[in-house]
């Protein structure tokens, strides 16, 4: 079977090809208990034992990572941390259905993305730190800097796309977004663009239901976000975002199409946000605890090792190891993030341009002389 | 003005109140006063806005005059602007400065200009709030200062508030102002607090937050405390600085401005956003050019950097301290003293 | 029956109610021909006699406004014209079913439009004529002055129909919008917090098939505009942008509805610009003439007089009277627009703000002293 | 800069072309030199843009690398920076000046920022085309300024040609830089001739269009011509005057335009857009900073008012006329001559 299914009302006047899916349930493989659920063919990639251990591990991996960085943010060591605690089925179930080649685009709430894809944590980190706005080599690994600007990564996400296409590659480029930034215009325009170009661009809306303190109700009026493809003529599904085998799955599909030439999908992964926007905000202000609650077993990780346990697949060693990986990344973490990273103050005048302006010039040797001065009091014990 | 606070409102004005309790209340005062004032924006219902500005006006005042909207900006103001024209008043956020952006084009196209296109028929009462600045410690896009887009787009007011008062003063004025307001808030000061009195000078006019004899500091919003800091400090250096709250950037009070510089003959203009084509090099354009003949010195800006606004572990170089200013006002060139 | 009709698909899990038509070919009562087609009850208002006449009418009357206008941009007497010939059909259609309390909201495109709901020509041409920026009242003909930056309109609707609700008044606000006007991110704001506040809105989209030389191909890759509807949970329904009756019967349902608290309608008539973009726009760069050719014979104006023709209804007086009416209107179009208007200075000052501020005192007291030493110097023949 | 003619060019250079020809060429040489800078917009396709400027790109090198974009401007310098972010080098049209406003968000919080965001890992060599100013009786929105609003963006380039032969060579030097660069056309100035000269300053550098000894105008893109008028006319009054043209803003020769102030004591910046916080500031700030003791008079500003950009009939009040610049001229104290 093929899973982003041509509607079965044929006669619609859909162009061919055209498969959003207009049943707003979610497509789900794996249930909330870990049951196998749903026509997935058995050969099909996500269901490899080799796949499933490695998602597994980068699971337990990424899960070890957003909760040391949420202790470490109430250590006061990060400037601010916004969790996916929940979201990694959506987060490490999309990167492990690209390629290294492909791009993908993150905001601010999907480090666990970045670790996942191999970006060092601290790099990870570097932006919510407050010691630079990105930390890694965003060529290298094939990732714009995290975006905050809600929506606008998005247009990026389809430049890019029509720019590998043109140059005749077969790079997929892929935005994560909120739902509450598919209000914004940007995201339509994206979305238009890469269709209208065809471009090999996945558009993901992780929709946890809120947007801070906004639940989706006052966000839209559509009975999906999916439903949204339907307006730009392109491909969309709406996934159980806590099925990691659904997400890679649906990816996979949306990643080979684009590389056909097929063009961009719209995805909604249907998720929650399980803690607050961020360690700053105070999510009892619009929130009950019993949402909380009916989420907790719908858990992703939880999931997906009842349906490993059930399978075998999930021995000791294997268990052991991936605990040790998780162990050592949070240690890691710890004790880099303890140390004071020295962040030099040329660099605010360094990458503005290629070549600084004689006006920058003037001010970083003001800077300069300001700080060599400061020194010298300080020396002298002023 | 003539802005009167409530029974509550008397009863608390010997105590402290923050700034942003201060932006609350005027808030309700007003919504209180007028029915057709109406606050929206992102997250400012339920939640109370992510500084708490809003803080329980959708519980008081119910959802049809404070609610949440979808996450757009452009779309706020759009909506505001539609609400204006069939006779609201509506006050709008935007969450942080650099968030405005995605409005640009309704404000600088739509907001500044309905007036002046329909001839006066269509005047737009909306008051737009912007909390600017940076020192918070916030990542990046948090900490713009972006009044300079806005100073220099004709048909907007620009005003920003340094004390408790002039917040909860300036805007009840704002919002009974028929004609759009952009009311940036130090964001840096939300939490500063004070005895609220409502006996400030009017909207459109600068205060004399310190009286001076030997040079003028010029500032606004966030810089006015670090300008006032600053002028305790020059006294150890023999220095006597008068300082200026500009309170109003459009209008723009010459007459305040100008009379200061005249007296003293020395000016350093502060403030945050970057320096070149900042709202400073205003401020020095015209107090260089009316005040020709009794500049003992070049006019002397002390901004941030013409740089993006760096990320928290950088920010305490780039922002106007109170040593760079005493740098400033002693190049200030007093050979003759 | 009625014209949006919920989708035939039972089951797709829509919500009760939701009635955007999926079939993109558009909803037609009246072919090419003349003919009445599809299905409309005979007591549908728009089929009275009285009012097709006076739809007949108003068309006779927009298109002399259309045609004198043209000829007078190209005698210079207006700066720049839009024409929309071939458009009446949405341009008076949708006026028609409008209530004048009712606010609407028009482009550069839509003099007609203001003709037809009773703004004195001239004060429409205002704008193009270069005299002001508007010309007439906004607020007695609740009529906002027309949007030259495009889909900017459209939240300016939606905030307008959220007031008139929170008002309790039942007044609808329609903005028009092109279909190039679609793709900005405004347009989709707009339609999203519209229907997240079931505003009484209506979005109407004049897809005459080109943004000035982009045709609709690039602008989207949806095979219907009204698709759009979808992602916004609101009624969506694509009409036959030249049959007046059609136009008619679906603003005043979805007029109807809004008024009801049902939200908002966005609407795609099909239609084509026959002329140029504007007087200065060259259209033989970037379409055919056979393009054009296919479209003459399915013109909005001819298509209801063969049916009223048919009927018995044009009778010789009826034609008389309304030749009359529409030389007596290109008559005053061609002597007023003749003279010089006097503009006057002093205006440029007087509507910036309320009151003005001293800098703009200043300002205008430098000109008028300009003004009056150049006069001073005329007179002493300098 | 080492911008090449094509033979075509070359043996072009004896005969006149127009400012709007002249950028065409430099978009095609740019083209045919480097297969990754690609055209789009708006219109820019087969119509060849509503100026014409990008006429016959698409039938000459095909629609891969001069296309029509949907409309909507966000997304045309969304897709622009990443475009850039793959390799490409992107020069995109807007098709008048304010319907840049939509894009205002992908401009200031990305494009001006993405280089110094990632520590040089992304530069964005962007070049966005924006025919800007008044004077061709356009209805509302399709004469504004901008410029203001980059020049005050740390990050952006702002440069604006006044001569065919500055429009061919900045718009190639533009291309090439590895920087974001706003690309500031003065529409009025599309159809004015000139023979092509490939040997003018480089990019940031301003000219001296005219010497003169008794005060300097200070000008940019479309005044330039203004103030070489003005100049010619002040002859008959007694007054050398010289004639700064800019061409850049940022960054901003300091350089030229002190060392012209100091030889003439005396300066008049001239611009379209509004006076209050426009760019004209900026330069008055500084001329009047660093020239100080040079000064014989206050910097004047002869700008457009602080309006609304005026409807055609009434755009020749508010543009800086010559009538209006002798003026300003006149004001500059020769009370000493
Ligand atoms: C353009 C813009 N407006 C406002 C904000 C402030 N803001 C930051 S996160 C957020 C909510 C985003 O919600 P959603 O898109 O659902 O993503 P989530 O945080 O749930 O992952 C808001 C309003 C912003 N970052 N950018
Ligand atoms: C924001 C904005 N961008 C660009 C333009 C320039 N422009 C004016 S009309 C037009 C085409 C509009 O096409 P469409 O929306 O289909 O309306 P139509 O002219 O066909 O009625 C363009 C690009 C504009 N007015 N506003
Ligand atoms: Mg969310
Ligand atoms: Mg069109």
């Amino acid at each position: 079977m093929t899973v982003l299914a041509t509607p079965d009302k044929t006669g619609s006047g859909f162009p061919l090809g055209f498969d959003t899916i207009l049943d707003p349930s979610p497509l789900q493989y794996l249930d909330e208990h870990g049951a196998l659920s749903g026509v997935l063919r058995d050969d099909a990639p996500e269901l490899a034992p080799d796949r499933l251990l490695a998602t597994w591990r980068a699971m337990v991996v990424g899960r070890r990572f957003d909760v040391q960085a949420t202790t470490m943010v109430r250590q006061g060591r990060l400037a601010v941390y916004p969790s996916s605690y929940g979201q990694e089925a959506c987060e490490i179930g999309a990167m492990l259905a690209l390629r290294p080649t492909d791009w993908f685009f993150p905001t601010y709430r999907d480090c666990v993305s970045m670790v996942t894809r191999g970006i060092d944590p601290v790099e990870a980190l570097t932006l919510l730190r407050g010691d630079w706005h990105c930390g890694y080599d965003p060529q290298r690994w094939r990732t714009a800097p995290q975006c905050t600007p809600l929506a606008t990564q998005a247009p990026h996400a389809a430049g890019l796309a029509h720019a590998a296409r043109l140059a005749g590659d077969d790079t997929v480029a892929l935005a994560f977004c909120g739902d509450g930034g598919t209000s914004e215009g940007d995201f339509h325009e994206a979305l238009n663009f890469a269709a209208v170009y065809q471009a090999p661009a996945i558009f993901f809306v992780q929709n946890n239901q809120y947007a801070i303190s906004v639940p989706l109700a006052k966000q839209t009026h559509a009975a999906a976000l999916a439903h949204k493809a339907v307006g730009y003529g392109m491909a969309g599904v709406r996934v159980d975002g806590n099925d990691v085998i659904a997400v890679q799955h649906v990816v996979g599909e949306a990643a080979a199409r684009a590389r056909a030439g097929g063009g961009p999908t719209l995805i909604e992964a249907v998720t929650y946000r399980m803690q607050a926007h961020t360690n700053a905000d105070d999510a009892s202000r619009y929130r009950n605890d019993s949402e909380v609650e009916y989420w907790k077993p719908r858990d992703p990780l939880a999931r997906l090792e009842a349906y490993l346990k059930a399978c075998g697949l999930l021995t000791d060693a294997v268990v052991a190891e991936a605990d040790q990986a998780a162990e050592a990344l949070a240690d890691d973490l710890r004790t880099r993030l303890g140390e004071e990273p020295e962040v030099d103050h040329r660099d605010l005048f360094r990458h503005v341009y290629a070549r600084p302006t004689p006006q920058l010039l003037e001010q970083a040797a003001g800077l300069q002389a300001e700080l060599d001065a400061a020194e010298l009091d300080a020396e002298a014990g002023r | 003005m003539t802005a009167t606070l409530d029974a509550a409102g008397r009863a608390a004005q010997n105590t402290e109140i923050s700034l942003a309790q201060a932006v609350n209340r005027a808030l309700r005062d007003a919504m209180t006063a007028d029915e057709k004032v109406v606050v929206f924006g992102e997250d400012v219902g339920v939640l109370g806005g992510v500084f708490r500005v809003t803080d329980g006006l959708t519980r008081d005042f119910g959802e049809q005059r404070c609610f949440d909207t979808p996450l757009a900006e452009a779309g706020i103001m759009g909506t505001a602007i539609g609400m204006a024209m069939y006779g609201y008043r509506p006050v709008v956020e935007m969450q942080f400065d650099a968030f405005s952006y995605p409005a640009f084009e309704q404000i600088a196209s739509h907001l500044a200009k309905m007036r002046n296109r329909t001839r006066g028929a269509l005047p737009l009462p909306v008051v737009v709030r912007v909390p600017y600045g940076g020192g918070i410690g916030g990542v990046e896009h948090h900490s713009d200062s972006s009044e300079g887009y806005f100073v220099a787009t004709p048909g907007l007011h620009v005003v920003t508030p340094a004390t408790v008062s002039d917040a909860y003063t300036m805007l009840r004025a704002a919002i009974e102002s028929d004609d759009p307001v952009i009311f940036m808030e130090p964001k840096r000061l939300y939490w500063s607090k004070d005895v609220l009195s409502t006996t400030g000078p009017e909207i459109g006019r600068a205060a004399i937050r310190r009286q001076g004899t030997d040079a003028t500091l010029i500032a606004y919003g966030p810089t006015v405390s670090t300008a006032l800091e600053t002028a305790e400090a020059a006294r150890a250096e023999g220095y006597d600085l008068e300082v200026v709250d500009l309170r109003s950037i459009v209008p723009f009070d010459d007459e305040t401005v100008c009379a200061s510089v005249r007296k003293t003959g020395r000016a350093v203009v502060i403030h945050e956003a970057a320096g070149f084509g900042g709202t400073g090099a205003e401020i020095a354009a015209r107090v260089s050019e009316r005040c020709f003949h009794w500049l003992e010195a070049p006019v002397r800006r002390v901004t941030g950097f013409d740089i993006p606004y760096p990320p928290p572990k950088l920010e305490r170089h780039h922002l106007p301290s109170v040593d760079r200013i005493l740098d400033a006002v002693a190049s200030l060139q007093w050979e003759d003293r």
